[in-house]
């Protein structure tokens, strides 16, 4: 690998569509970049926004959420719920001066392998393009020291 | 109700009794058409094929008039103008580097286009603005018991079927049902190609073509057949001797514009139709509807 | 000498020792509300009274940081201390108190989860005192004059703190013992904390396992709002204002915006009960991560509409998201701020 | 937590991972991450000395929790679940982390996929030790099966079962049994009569005891869940009581309303408003048509088929019964409607004559049909020339874009159906490609070709009426290009065939979605999976079997009718069942009793409970889709296997490294 950025992306499954629209990527053996790590759930109804907060805030560069298409749905409809998430998700993503991009929404069906590696693939260049996120080193809190944000780091410390 | 109003430069040609009838019409009907200043060729279909993005910005300067004259639609005439218009209109939105281009070329000559000009067909400013009933209701010379065979040509409703069905189309057919006429609704060749330009390249190909639809509208016993679209007229018209010549065929169909007989029927002066500008002679037509 | 400051004390004016426990509260970054919510106790103060010397309370008796500095470490036996570490100042004080006192409570929505004043982590400081001190349409400063956090003067060299982008709570700058939330706590919580910490101080009972949320149920506050509930499935957002709401059915369910379902019980709904949507001031459930992205995650699911595009459609309607859901709780929440 | 004792597991899969990953790499990494106490390497960890291992180290080093990194879970989760159970220790304290679909076939760069192997790996060890064992769910099983759908799918099933001694209710939409292959005369490719070997099979489900017919029946509500369902079916009002009508069909012939376009002959015949569909009907039993008759429709008559009828059998007073029904088992056969080619305009379908859909040809050529057998035109004249124009509505990115997967043989067979009756008229096949895939089919092409039908290998462009010529003047054209000659073509033909592709019936998703399945993007009903589960559906204990799930011929229509039969048996013979445990549980303690997952549980599992003041879930209802688990503010409801902080832990090992 070279010396540009390899993001780190999670990516929730859900396990009817797009976990085996991942593994029939697998079996037809396409290839895509190998940054994003696949975690399974039953149904993408199933993926609460704070799992993609969670994601975003322990060092994920990008969330990718995918399930079945509308309609086709295992469970009927929980991909209506998703559906419904997403935009408000994304709106206070963006409030809190994320890039959009950064989490992504995409209809993977168990027959779409090829669609799964290119999701993965134009994911991982729009990431890599935006750059790294480090969510993690922004915010992480240490209770020894004073201020929490990178910027209120150089305040001295308090005496004891 | 008033519009502006693209011509189009077949209208200074070849069609200038589509572009009268078209006016005379819709006076008529008091609908005021107002001509587009310093208007342009639409570039047709076939520079697009020739250089893509040039073709967008030439057909885009005309919306960009319309847009500086406060307008947010136009009414077109001719088909191959309100197809490449409308793909303007469709790739201006649809396509962020088009609109760049477009607006930077725009922009050499101090115009702007935002792409929300919506283009009309005139068709479909008669049946869904004028309505069919304020139309009816206007018709001073009934069309009854004339056989019209409405042709729409292949830009019609091709391929956006913005306002009629793409396959099918069926606003030429209620319209002159409106002006009483005795519409073949089952003209199966309605939007069969007429050969379009081929005419001036493979010749024999485009005479094939209008020898077919010449032999439908006389298997179906058409007394007149209307058109919406310049070229398509003067194939299906000024053609014919040709047809007859390489078919051994004697056509001698009434080919009209369809804002021509739809002027008759309410009450326009036939010159201002420029009926007189025909080749084939309307004189069969205009004894059939009664005065 | 600092032991000689907690032994005067310790011995009282007439030089006898005293047997009441140390009672501390400190106002940090807040409103103030807390301190006045105090008062809500009423008689029950002269329980504190006979069971408590107040050692420091800067709005009810005049103590300075100096003599807290005196005091032994573990010298104050309970603190409440209100209001979010918002500047250098609270963050001191907070280390301060956390060394001198045995129990330190987080008291209030501001010092649980950052509260109110953790809606600026959407911005930062350097934007907050521009639209203070120059946007704001009522400020005339044309010369652009912003406080200075040192300034020289004939008398000497004046001091502020220092003002930090990033609201946090109590809990992530120091350890906290036991939590209240609420904006205000509600007098009956404040009760319930200082009779199990009296209790136990007295040897009478154990004290609750670190970290707990004291005096509130783990539920959610629909559990205490009277409203009938339903099957929820709402078309679209409306406001109080837009609408008169049944006054005996789910605010939810009529598509009025309430924190209910992801808000701790413990206030008794009082916001609902008089026809006001659950504003979210007693944070997150027990078991519940981040308050906002719950809720968020809640009232989408029951946009209700035929298609998903539509559903996405009306779930974006909703105009500030992080406001609404995060109203108490982005100092707290899992991405705390906004991208810097 | 800290106790536990994890066993790491890297299998080489032979050279599918080891050739991509390097196992040994992942594996010292591995031995090093909290909590594993061993981390081995295997070549084959699905082979039996590869799940020994596991076996052993649960034993012989105390495991408490093991993690195989291999292939895809949907493969081998439950091999490796299996054999931890028999090691002793919970099957659901066993993960898979998959690093060969995921990771080492899909990755180009050694280095790159050895990296991401860890990550995967990483991810699912960080879970590990928040695994909780889990037992599966045992509920009591009704051992009676329904049947939706008559048509051969839906008899096979039901006979197939009732042969069993289960007892079957077969509902059926219409008012006879049958379904499309009673409108059909010969089937393809063997040209057996339809009637002689459906009929038999008719009125044997007519006979059997162990099937109780609900003919003119729909199905209105599915409560309930596998083992257990609650069947609503409504029995249409047929103003015949059907324990006096005998089927001599007086009725019929007394009726005075005679002119009902015959929906069993497409139309093209008539028949009257008391009816018997066909003379084959199972139950044979006389129908009223409500919006015809005349009494029925609020007009005068003089009834006189109640004066005809001898057991004084009709009865204009019925009403709509709706019936309750409980099952243990559900098989859908509710088969397909052919695709209608009116907005395919180009061919003129219903605009000219003789240009007829596939099943209208299907009933021509009927010898019960409305010509008696006869290949006429409108005109009654047999055609002289006929044109089967293939993929109408089929393999187009306007209408449905599968293959219908019948009619290029249902073609052929109309292909010599004509040239049987009519050896001097010229048949010609327009088709894209010819997919002759089954037993004895590309014989039958081969034969069809010998009987002198002309292939012609293109989609038809249009049909029209303008002839241009002498020749062609009278006749329908039809344009097609030739593509292996490269001309196009013009084709005077009398006849116009439409082969028409199969269609998901219209009111397939509603009804997958009173039983609680769906539909695919095609809009045919969902399997569970397509290679492994393909008659069965996402809702347990519901199966599906023929032209409902896919086009398919009869031979497969059969198969999969006695596959889905097998299935219900498999569940309804066993006093109950075992469900997979990885649903939702609502504490009481901390429900608040909002209601909010009540109305979001896609299964009706979630009830309220007034006295707990509290959401339940009804656990062999659950599928554990786990929308609850999201959309509840407070928490409470869980997902058993996908806890929130299982998942958590997830994006925590995966963010490791």
């Amino acid at each position: 690998m070279s010396d540009q950025f390899e993001p780190r992306l999670i990516g929730f499954l859900c396990r009817w569509c797009s976990y085996n629209g991942a593994d029939l990527a697998g079996t037809s053996r396409m290839k895509y970049p190998p940054n994003l790590v696949p975690i399974k759930t039953n149904c993408s109804g199933r993926v609460d926004p704070t799992h993609i907060f969670k994601a975003l805030a322990e060092g994920a560069d990008g969330v990718l959420i995918a399930g079945c298409h509308p309609g086709d749905c295992h469970y009927i409809n929980g991909n209506y719920r998703t559906a419904g998430r997403f935009p408000l998700m994304h709106k206070m993503l963006e409030q809190l001066g994320l890039e959009p991009g950064r989490v992504r929404l995409e209809w993977v069906s168990a027959a779409e392998g090829d669609k799964f590696a290119r999701v993965v693939t134009e994911f991982t260049e729009e990431i890599r393009a935006l750059g790294p996120l480090g969510w993690k080193t922004q915010t992480d809190v240490d209770p020894a020291k004073p201020g929490t944000a990178a910027s209120d780091r150089v305040e001295e410390a308090v005496p004891a | 109700m008033k519009y502006l109003y693209y011509p189009g430069c077949s209208a200074e040609a070849t069609g200038k009794a589509y572009d009268m009838s078209s006016r005379a019409m819709m006076q008529k009907l008091g609908v005021e058409l107002v001509e587009l200043d310093d208007w342009n060729c639409c570039g047709a279909t076939s520079y697009f094929s020739v250089r893509e993005l040039d073709s967008f910005a030439i057909a885009a300067r005309n919306l960009a008039i319309a847009q500086e004259m406060g307008d947010d639609e136009v009414c077109v005439i001719c088909n191959a103008c309100y197809t490449t218009l409308s793909k303007t209109n469709r790739y201006m939105k649809e396509d962020p580097h088009v609109f760049e281009a477009v607006n930077g070329a725009l922009g050499a000559v101090g115009r702007s286009y935002d792409g929300n000009v919506r283009v009309r067909h005139v068709m479909d400013i008669l049946v869904n603005d004028v309505g069919l009933d304020a139309i009816a209701q206007k018709v001073t010379r009934r069309l009854t018991g004339l056989r019209v065979a409405p042709y729409y040509g292949c830009q019609f409703s091709r391929p956006m079927g913005t306002f009629d069905d793409v396959q099918l189309p069926t606003t030429m057919d209620r319209f002159f049902e409106a002006l009483g006429a005795d519409v073949i609704s089952e003209f199966d060749a309605k939007t069969d190609c007429c050969g379009g330009m081929m005419m001036l390249t493979r010749e024999d190909a485009a005479l094939r073509l209008c020898h077919e639809l010449l032999v439908a509208a006389r298997q179906y016993k058409a007394d007149v057949m209307v058109a919406a679209c310049p070229l398509c007229e003067m194939n299906l018209e000024g053609y014919q001797p040709r047809v007859n010549k390489a078919y051994g065929t004697d056509f001698n169909i009434p080919v009209m514009y369809f804002t021509q007989l739809a002027g008759l029927a309410l009450g326009a002066d036939p010159k201002q139709l420029g009926i007189d500008k025909q080749v084939v002679s309307c004189a069969p037509v205009l004894s059939a509807i009664p005065a | 000498m600092n032991s000689s400051r907690s032994e005067a004390i310790e011995r009282g004016a007439e030089g006898a020792p005293l047997t009441k426990f140390k009672f501390a509260m400190y106002w940090a970054g807040s409103c103030g509300g807390c301190e006045i919510a105090v008062l809500e106790i009423k008689e029950k103060i002269l329980e504190v009274d006979a069971n408590y010397d107040v050692v420091f309370w800067p709005v009810a008796a005049d103590f300075k940081y100096k003599d807290v500095e005196g005091y032994d470490d573990g010298f104050i036996d309970v603190c409440l201390f209100n209001g979010c570490i918002r500047n250098s100042e609270n963050e001191y004080v907070a280390n301060l108190l956390r060394k001198k006192s045995k129990v330190l409570v987080a008291f209030g929505a501001c010092a649980t989860m950052g509260g109110i004043p953790g809606l600026i982590n959407e911005s930062t400081a350097a934007e907050l005192k521009e639209l203070v001190y120059t946007k704001n349409p009522s400020i005339d400063n044309p010369e652009g004059i912003y406080p200075q956090e040192k300034l020289e003067v004939p008398e000497g060299e004046l001091e502020l703190p220092h003002l930090y982008d990033t609201v946090k709570t109590l809990a992530q700058t120091v350890d906290v013992d036991y939590f209240m939330p609420g904006c205000p706590p509600e007098a009956h919580q404040i009760g319930a904390v200082l009779d199990v910490v009296t209790a136990a101080l007295k040897g009478e009972a154990e004290l609750p396992p670190k970290g707990a949320f004291v005096g509130v149920a783990p539920k959610s506050c629909c559990d205490e709002c009277k409203r009938v509930k339903e099957e929820k499935k709402i078309g679209g957002f409306r406001r109080i204002w837009e609408f008169l709401p049944d006054p005996e059915k789910c605010l939810l369910e009529q598509g009025v915006v309430c924190m209910g379902p992801a808000t701790r019980a413990g206030c008794g709904a009082r916001c609902t009960t008089v026809g006001m949507a659950c504003r979210g001031c007693y944070g997150a459930p027990e078991g519940v991560v981040d308050q906002g992205a719950k809720m968020l995650s809640t009232l989408a699911s029951i946009v209700d509409a035929p298609t998903p595009e539509e559903i996405a459609e009306i779930a974006a309607t909703l105009p500030d998201p992080v406001g609404t859901f995060y109203r108490f709780g982005l100092a707290d929440s899992l991405l705390r701020r906004a991208k810097v | 937590m800290a106790e536990e004792k994890i066993a790491v597991y890297i299998c080489h899969c032979g050279t599918n991972i080891a050739g991509k990953v390097d196992v040994e790499e992942v594996t010292r990494w591995a031995a090093e991450q909290p909590n594993v106490a061993i981390a081995r390497e295997y070549k084959y960890m699905c082979s039996d000395p590869g799940q020994d291992l596991i076996k052993q180290d649960i034993k012989e080093h105390g495991i408490t929790r093991a993690v195989v990194a291999a292939c895809s879970p949907t493969m081998h989760e439950p091999t490796f679940r299996k054999a931890a159970g028999d090691g002793g220790l919970n099957p659901f304290l066993l993960q898979m982390a998959n690093i060969r679909e995921h990771c080492s076939w899909v990755t180009i760069d050694g280095d790159a996929a050895t990296e991401k192997a860890k990550r995967i790996l990483g991810a699912q060890i960080h879970r590990l030790p928040l695994n909780v064992p889990l037992e599966p769910i045992e509920v009591p099983v009704n051992p009676n099966v329904m049947v939706v759908g008559g048509g051969i799918a839906g008899i096979e099933a039901a006979l197939k079962l009732a042969a069993t001694g289960k007892k079957v209710y077969l509902v059926e939409r219409d008012s006879s049994i049958g379904g499309h292959m009673a409108m059909f005369d010969k089937t393809f490719p063997t040209l057996d009569c339809a009637a002689c070997i459906l009929t038999p099979k008719m009125s044997a489900a007519g006979k059997e005891p162990n099937i109780e017919m609900l003919a003119y029946s729909e199905v209105t509500q599915v409560d309930g869940y596998v083992g257990n369902f609650k069947v609503k079916v409504k029995k249409k009002a047929r103003y015949v009581d059907v324990d006096k009508c005998t089927g001599c069909a007086l009725c019929t012939e007394a009726c005075v309303v005679r002119k009902v376009p015959n929906e069993f002959d497409q139309g093209l015949s008539k028949r009257a408003a008391a009816y018997i569909p066909f003379p084959q009907a199972v139950p044979l039993k006389a129908t009223i048509d409500p919006t015809r008759c005349l009494t029925l429709t609020g007009k005068k008559c003089k009834q006189p088929c109640v004066t005809a009828c001898g057991p004084e059998a009709i009865d204009f007073d019925q009403k709509d019964e709706e019936i309750e029904v409980e099952v243990g088992a559900i098989i859908m056969a509710t088969g397909f409607q052919l695709w209608d080619p009116t907005p395919e305009t180009r061919y003129s379908y219903g605009h000219l004559d003789n240009v007829i859909s596939s099943l209208e040809f299907e009933r021509i050529s009927n010898a019960s049909g409305p010509t008696g057998g006869h290949i006429v035109c409108k005109n009654g004249e047999p055609p002289k020339s006929v044109a089967i124009l293939h993929c109408v509505g089929s393999r187009d990115e306007n209408y449905q874009e599968f293959c219908s997967r019948v009619c290029c043989m249902y073609s052929l067979k109309f292909a010599h159906l004509i040239k049987e009756h009519l050896p001097e008229t010229e048949v010609y096949e327009c088709y894209i490609d010819m997919r002759t895939y089954g037993k004895g089919y590309e014989e039958f092409y081969k034969r069809l070709m010998n009987e002198g039908v002309h292939f012609i290998r293109g989609r038809a462009a249009e049909v029209s009426d303008v002839g241009l010529s002498e020749t062609e003047q009278g006749h329908l054209i039809v344009k097609v290009e030739d593509t292996l000659l490269g001309i196009t073509r013009r084709l005077p033909v009398d006849m116009v065939v439409l082969s028409s592709g199969l269609a998901p019936r219209d009111d397939a998703k509603a009804t997958s979605q009173i039983f609680g399945f769906g539909c695919s993007a095609n809009g045919f009903y969902l399997e569970r999976h397509p290679k492994l589960e393909p008659v069965s559906t996402i809702t347990d204990g519901i199966f599906i079997a023929g032209c409902c799930q896919y086009p398919k011929d009869i031979p497969d229509t059969v198969a999969q009718a006695g596959a889905a039969a097998a299935g219900a048996l498999a569940l309804v013979d066993n006093p109950t069942v075992k469900v997979e445990p990885t649903i939702s549980y609502i504490d009481p303690e901390k429900c608040s009793g909002c209601h909010i997952c009540v109305g979001l549980c896609p299964h009706a599992a979630i009830q309220y409970n007034a006295e707990k003041d509290a959401a339940e879930v009804i656990e062999a209802a659950c599928k554990g889709c786990g929308v609850c688990v999201a959309a509840c503010g407070s928490g409470v409801p869980q997902q058993r296997g996908y806890l929130d902080e299982q998942i958590f832990a997830e994006i925590e090992g995966a963010l490791v490294i």
